[in-house]
């Protein structure tokens, strides 16, 4: 086969590709209408036979033009791969006590498992959908606005408070904003907690911020949260005497910040 | 005879998400619970009739009315709807998430054996599927899980309404896939 | 007697807008004008009850249910503390709160692009956001970050739980197709 099989034109691309999806979901779906097809046994598939049937599959794929997803590939060298190994006699080996499990036995475990899926799948297809079947009845009262007054139970899912945050980051440009990582946001957690413990307290001593922790890496990640918060000019470390405790304490007081609070958000 | 039956009758319809009875509880504190359930009881069997266009139909934990079946066709030409809404792979991966959650996107990929971002985007989207957390394993994967959404768009009262695994091999009449045990997941 | 009534009461329900009788006569086409007029009153008649919670009321030359004045002041406790759905600019404010902790009002709004006064103190007094103290640089502005109420809230045990960009963004990547040609496509 020639190396360029895989690239076609972007538009036949689209049609080809779902001509493709709607013929096989996937690896195993493929191997499963092999198998019914051939109306061979499931827990005991002659697997030279659908190893050659499944590559001929992908060999009409190939020539047809359709791309083949990488999972097709993968699934056709777990073939040829398992294959082999019921070529391989049986050595008794000194290492495995007891039965060798059969190559095929994992292959047979997933098949087994995604009939189970496509069956649950064709379940949900012939339920009562609503919108489709059933179609819900709700008055809704205009008039009636919202109070603000009341507790309300917030409903927000995480999806959405990350998608928002996405909005807001396609909105910006690139040097207004730098990526955020994973590191960042579990130093947020050592922060957030380093300020609430100065909220408790005006003061607290230096080792009081590593009482909660138990591996190394909590005492890192927290002295690193320690100095980033020196570095935001969010806190200040004082030591009395040379050899003396530390001390922390909040760069601006807390009363400051109360009575600051109490009209709302503004700074001064 | 109270005057307890309209008021859930109204707080039913102008409810958003199915009405539980918690919720009912709440609002209409002056009342008993058993009251309250009674007077769901009669509405439900006031509604069941078959000259009545509508039900009240029990999900997602709660209450809400829904057209009767018998009306879909004549509904379906108001809202224009054609039927067919999910997409062979958004049944499959929804499917998997329904009976095998709390599951991580790789277990949910070696189960069907292709990849299901783009599936499962679709789905978080569109509310069906919502984010449970964090896996405690390396990598720290999310996990995902059916929501209320789920529930209310397939006329679930919960996750245990549907049919188990094997009741649905026995109506499909797949007896060679009978007696496989759970996939355990940990392997990949 | 015909099953007209039924189909007019579900069509009636599942409009958003108040049907008027010219539509209902397009969706109805098997029907005529008269036996349609005939149901809708029947049906005026079955709702005309103060035993009931809701009423037909026509409105805008169309006809919608509402629900029963009696019972105004019940279906608004319900409004009142029904879970309201964020705002846009809350949600996006509380993003970059919980993302970008901790961060001052002038680096949200840098971010945001528009004033977020009030939306922050919305979130303040929802105590989904809380103050973590003050910068020492000119101005001393204070610092904002997300409160236990927002960790609950989203039923999560810490911030790292939750997803990251990069795990969403994963989620839209198409998968590399491998080269076709290195597939090992000879019957061996």
């Amino acid at each position: 086969m020639k190396g360029e099989a895989a690239i076609t034109e972007s538009s036949d691309f689209e049609t080809n590709y779902k001509v493709k999806l709607e013929k096989f979901e996937g690896p195993l779906e493929l191997l499963l209408h092999l198998i019914k097809k051939n109306e061979l046994d499931i827990y005991d598939i002659p697997i030279s036979i659908i190893t050659n049937q499944y590559l001929q599959y992908i060999k009409l794929m190939k020539e047809l033009n359709l791309e083949i997803a990488g999972e097709f590939l993968v699934m056709a060298s777990t073939l040829l791969q398992i294959k082999s190994q019921m070529l391989l006699p049986t050595l008794p080996s000194e290492d495995t006590v007891g039965e060798e499990e059969d190559p095929r036995a994992e292959l047979i475990r997933r098949l087994l498992e995604y009939q189970k899926y496509k069956d649950a799948a064709n379940m949900l297809e012939n339920i009562d959908q609503t919108g489709r079947d059933l179609f819900s009845c709700r008055l809704v009262e205009p008039e009636f606005e919202i109070s603000q007054d009341v507790e309300e139970i917030i409903e927000v899912e995480l999806f959405e408070l990350i998608e928002a945050f996405r909005s807001v980051l396609s909105r910006i440009t690139k040097e207004k904003f730098h990526e955020i990582k994973t590191e960042s946001i579990s130093m947020a957690d050592r922060i957030n907690r380093i300020l609430s413990l100065l909220q408790e307290k005006e003061s607290i001593r230096f080792d009081e911020i590593f009482t909660a922790d138990h591996t190394r890496e909590d005492v890192i990640a927290n002295f690193l949260a320690v100095l980033e918060l020196c570095k935001r000019k969010m806190l200040k470390i004082i030591q009395w005497a040379l050899f003396a405790d530390i001390w922390i304490t909040a760069a601006v007081r807390e009363d400051q910040i109360d009575t600051v609070a109490k009209d709302g958000i503004s700074y001064v | 005879m109270s005057d307890i039956k309209p008021m859930v009758e109204a707080l039913i319809f102008v409810s958003e998400a199915p009405l539980t009875i918690e919720r009912l509880c709440d609002i209409l504190a002056e009342y008993k619970r058993e009251e309250i359930r009674s007077a769901i009881n009669d509405l439900k069997n006031d509604y069941n009739n078959i000259e009545r266009g509508i039900f009240l139909a029990e999900i997602a934990e709660g209450f809400q009315f829904r057209t009767r079946k018998e009306y879909s066709e004549i509904v379906r030409r108001l809202t224009k709807n054609t039927g067919a809404r999910f997409s062979k792979p958004a049944l499959e991966t929804l499917a998997i998430i329904a009976y095998r959650q709390p599951i991580t996107r790789p277990e949910i990929e070696y189960l069907r054996g292709v990849d299901s971002g783009g599936v499962l985007k679709t789905l978080l989207e569109k509310n069906l599927v919502r984010i449970l957390g964090k896996k405690n394993i390396p990598g720290k994967p999310i996990i995902y899980g059916t929501s209320r959404k789920f529930l209310e768009t397939f006329n679930l009262r919960d996750l245990k309404g549907l049919p188990t695994l094997k009741e649905i091999q026995e109506l499909e009449e797949t007896p060679i896939f009978e007696k496989q045990n759970e996939l355990p997941l940990q392997n990949n």
